[in-house]
């Protein structure tokens, strides 16, 4: 099995990740459908009810923690489904989890870059 | 015989599909990216493909992690755009190469690749995208398609190796088919970029840079290399450009470079393209 | 480091279940069937395996032909008995050894097979009925259990010798599995069989007898017979038999043929059973 | 591709088949819920107008012609299914295949060579 984070802030997404983020990463994809990001929109709680998510996970959800929903497990191909729902850019996701603002974010990770 | 006509690498950023969506094809931000595909879209009008093979992956919108094909093949007759939380774009659906799926896919098991055959499959932005940059936005498809999945989500995921592989399969499955079609290969994915986990938003232009230059005329490092390699050197999502490797693997040993073009960043993703002809 | 316990091929057929559901063990048409299993059983109650890795084929309960998995590895936690047009039949659900599968998905994936990996998943005859005649009717299953699915419905199937080429991977996969647990292989199918065509009612009980002498002490025949030649010498579905060849490349080159039985016709199929041991 | 019928009398369920019946295996593989046998003892018509039959395909279904439906793609592991509702033994319906009575072909199939 991969080491989990073996490169240095990189969470793979083996075994460990893909099993403790299962019913999360399944709530998020409901959100492929219209029914299901009707009803997230109508009422997410009860929405939410419908997964066996953790109080923690549950909570990022709510607090739409990115950077948490990861940790515990999300996959960001199923959670940017929430994104979708509730409009959030790629990239405040991408400084959230990076723990900056987006203009250091882009700055440091996108745009120095570019510009050496 | 069939005739591969030339192996193309290229992005499939999603953000690519929202710009054009919006209309900003010509906005400062994404007017230099699109227009260095431009060359290579003359090039292929010109040459008239019949035939696109798309590998690509599927970013948890045909797949769930309930069942995760390692690698899958479209045999369908045609595909339509996927839902990815915003309902499907407006693209036409993509008719499919069914003949030559089929019969790549007895070639395939035949040469001992497991694929899991598709009838009934929605395509996402990893095919889409790519189709677009190449053929615009047409009324209808130019070329027929045939989709090869690849699982870069869940690990395991395939090897490098395993790409390379399956990339001279395929130049058999080229070779032995009994029609003159020419088929175009299109490797998608990439370039440097990291979605989740702290280092999120890393890339590596310079890296990016060299496998442009490099992929065509010099691929061998990247073939040797291991999936963890390819996750520090290109980012947790960057992995996705072994992808290319199928492309390159179908190809001869020798190649020419007819374009090539980078940019940095598409929103937070390393973009660009390279189209490879075997030398004759 | 794990241990290969034993390999035990056995038909898995469907009316072996419902014979059991309708209590007709020990009728005159039934009991020489089951009794030949008994020496088996006893072998395994004394051995006391850990795990069951069961090779079989889904019969279009647990797939349809949308999504066709040319191989196909459970790593779920536990597996429920599928409806197969009756109802779920009444035997427990299966417990999963998922620490095992996951690392033969990882064994599978970097040894250059493409498994789709099942997560959820429930389970058809052809893996309740081997763990019934192996196992009896318990009130829970004595052994975790790895299922292993192999497409025998879609052309193309897989090659006997991808099959045999699995077995060598499963065999380095419990070579390298660092627990000191014993792993009993069971290969399922067949034996000769058709339900389908003009020739539905085939069954060829000289070959099949041949099949139980050979598959233990001379196997190269049938890891060279094309899937034709199988179709032809066992009957279209009895074709199912090269899952027996996962369970014989996994063992060593010189095995010990502890148990053996042969019944015809159970139901419409050639019926019977192997239990193999390596020389040590 | 697998020409059909190189073993004589036996249709490997290839490409032409499996295109051929796939409406014809999924309105059978429907038959595996609870909710499709339902619909389908109920009313069958009703049933099968959710699928995409051929009129042949259609009319093989209605008279339970096993032969036929196999003729026209239907595999069996999908049809057998229509069994389980409309309850006809295995054995008859390999008989029905192989053009006999069920004792001619218990015998001369199955019988004659277990005895032999
Ligand atoms: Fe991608
Ligand atoms: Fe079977």
């Amino acid at each position: 099995m991969t080491s989990p984070d073996r490169i240095p802030d990189t969470p793979l997404f083996d075994r460990p990740r893909a099993n403790a983020g299962y019913a999360l990463n399944k709530m998020a994809m409901g959100l492929s459908s219209p029914e299901g990001r009707a009803a997230f929109l109508a009422d997410e709680d009860a929405y939410l009810d419908r997964f066996a998510l953790t109080p923690d996970q549950r909570a990022a959800v709510k607090a739409r923690d990115w950077a948490e929903m990861v940790r515990l497990g999300g996959n960001l191909f199923y959670i940017l489904k929430i994104s979708a729902v509730d409009p959030t850019p790629i990239r405040e996701i991408g400084a959230a989890q990076a723990g900056m603002d987006l203009q250091e974010f882009l700055d440091t990770r996108l745009g120095k870059v570019t510009n050496g | 015989m069939a005739e591969l006509l030339a192996g193309l690498g290229t992005s499939h950023v999603p953000s690519i599909a929202a710009a054009l969506d919006k209309g900003l094809r010509d906005s400062d931000e994404w007017k230099p990216f699109f227009d260095g595909y431009v060359p290579a879209q003359d090039w292929v009008a010109g040459h008239k493909p019949d035939i696109a093979v798309v590998i690509f992956n599927d970013h948890g919108n045909s797949f769930f992690l309930d069942r995760v094909p390692t690698l899958a093949l479209g045999v369908a007759d045609e595909y339509r755009p996927a839902d990815e939380g915003w309902g499907p774009r407006p693209v036409p659906n993509f008719i499919g190469a069914a003949d030559f799926a089929w019969h790549l896919a007895d070639r395939m098991v035949e040469g001992h690749f497991d694929p899991l055959i598709c009838r009934e499959l929605d395509v996402d932005h990893g095919m889409q995208v790519p189709m677009e940059l190449v053929f615009g936005r047409p009324d209808a498809w130019p070329v027929k398609v045939v989709p090869i999945l690849v699982n870069t989500i869940q690990y395991p995921i395939p090897t490098p190796q395993r790409m390379w592989d399956l990339g001279r399969l395929l130049r058999e499955a080229i070779a032995s088919y009994p029609t003159d079609e020419k088929i175009l290969v299109m490797g998608t994915g990439g370039l440097s970029h990291q979605l989740q986990g702290a280092r999120a938003g890393f890339i590596n232009p310079q890296a990016d840079r060299e496998w442009i230059a490099k992929i065509g005329a010099d691929p061998a490092r990247y073939r040797a290399m291991s999936r963890e390699d390819y996750v520090e050197e290109f980012g947790s999502e960057g992995a996705e450009l072994i992808m290319w490797l199928v492309m390159r693997g179908c190809m001869d040993a020798d190649v020419r470079t007819l374009h090539q073009h980078y940019f940095a960043p598409a929103s937070m993703t390393g973009a660009g393209m390279v189209l490879l002809e075997n030398m004759r």
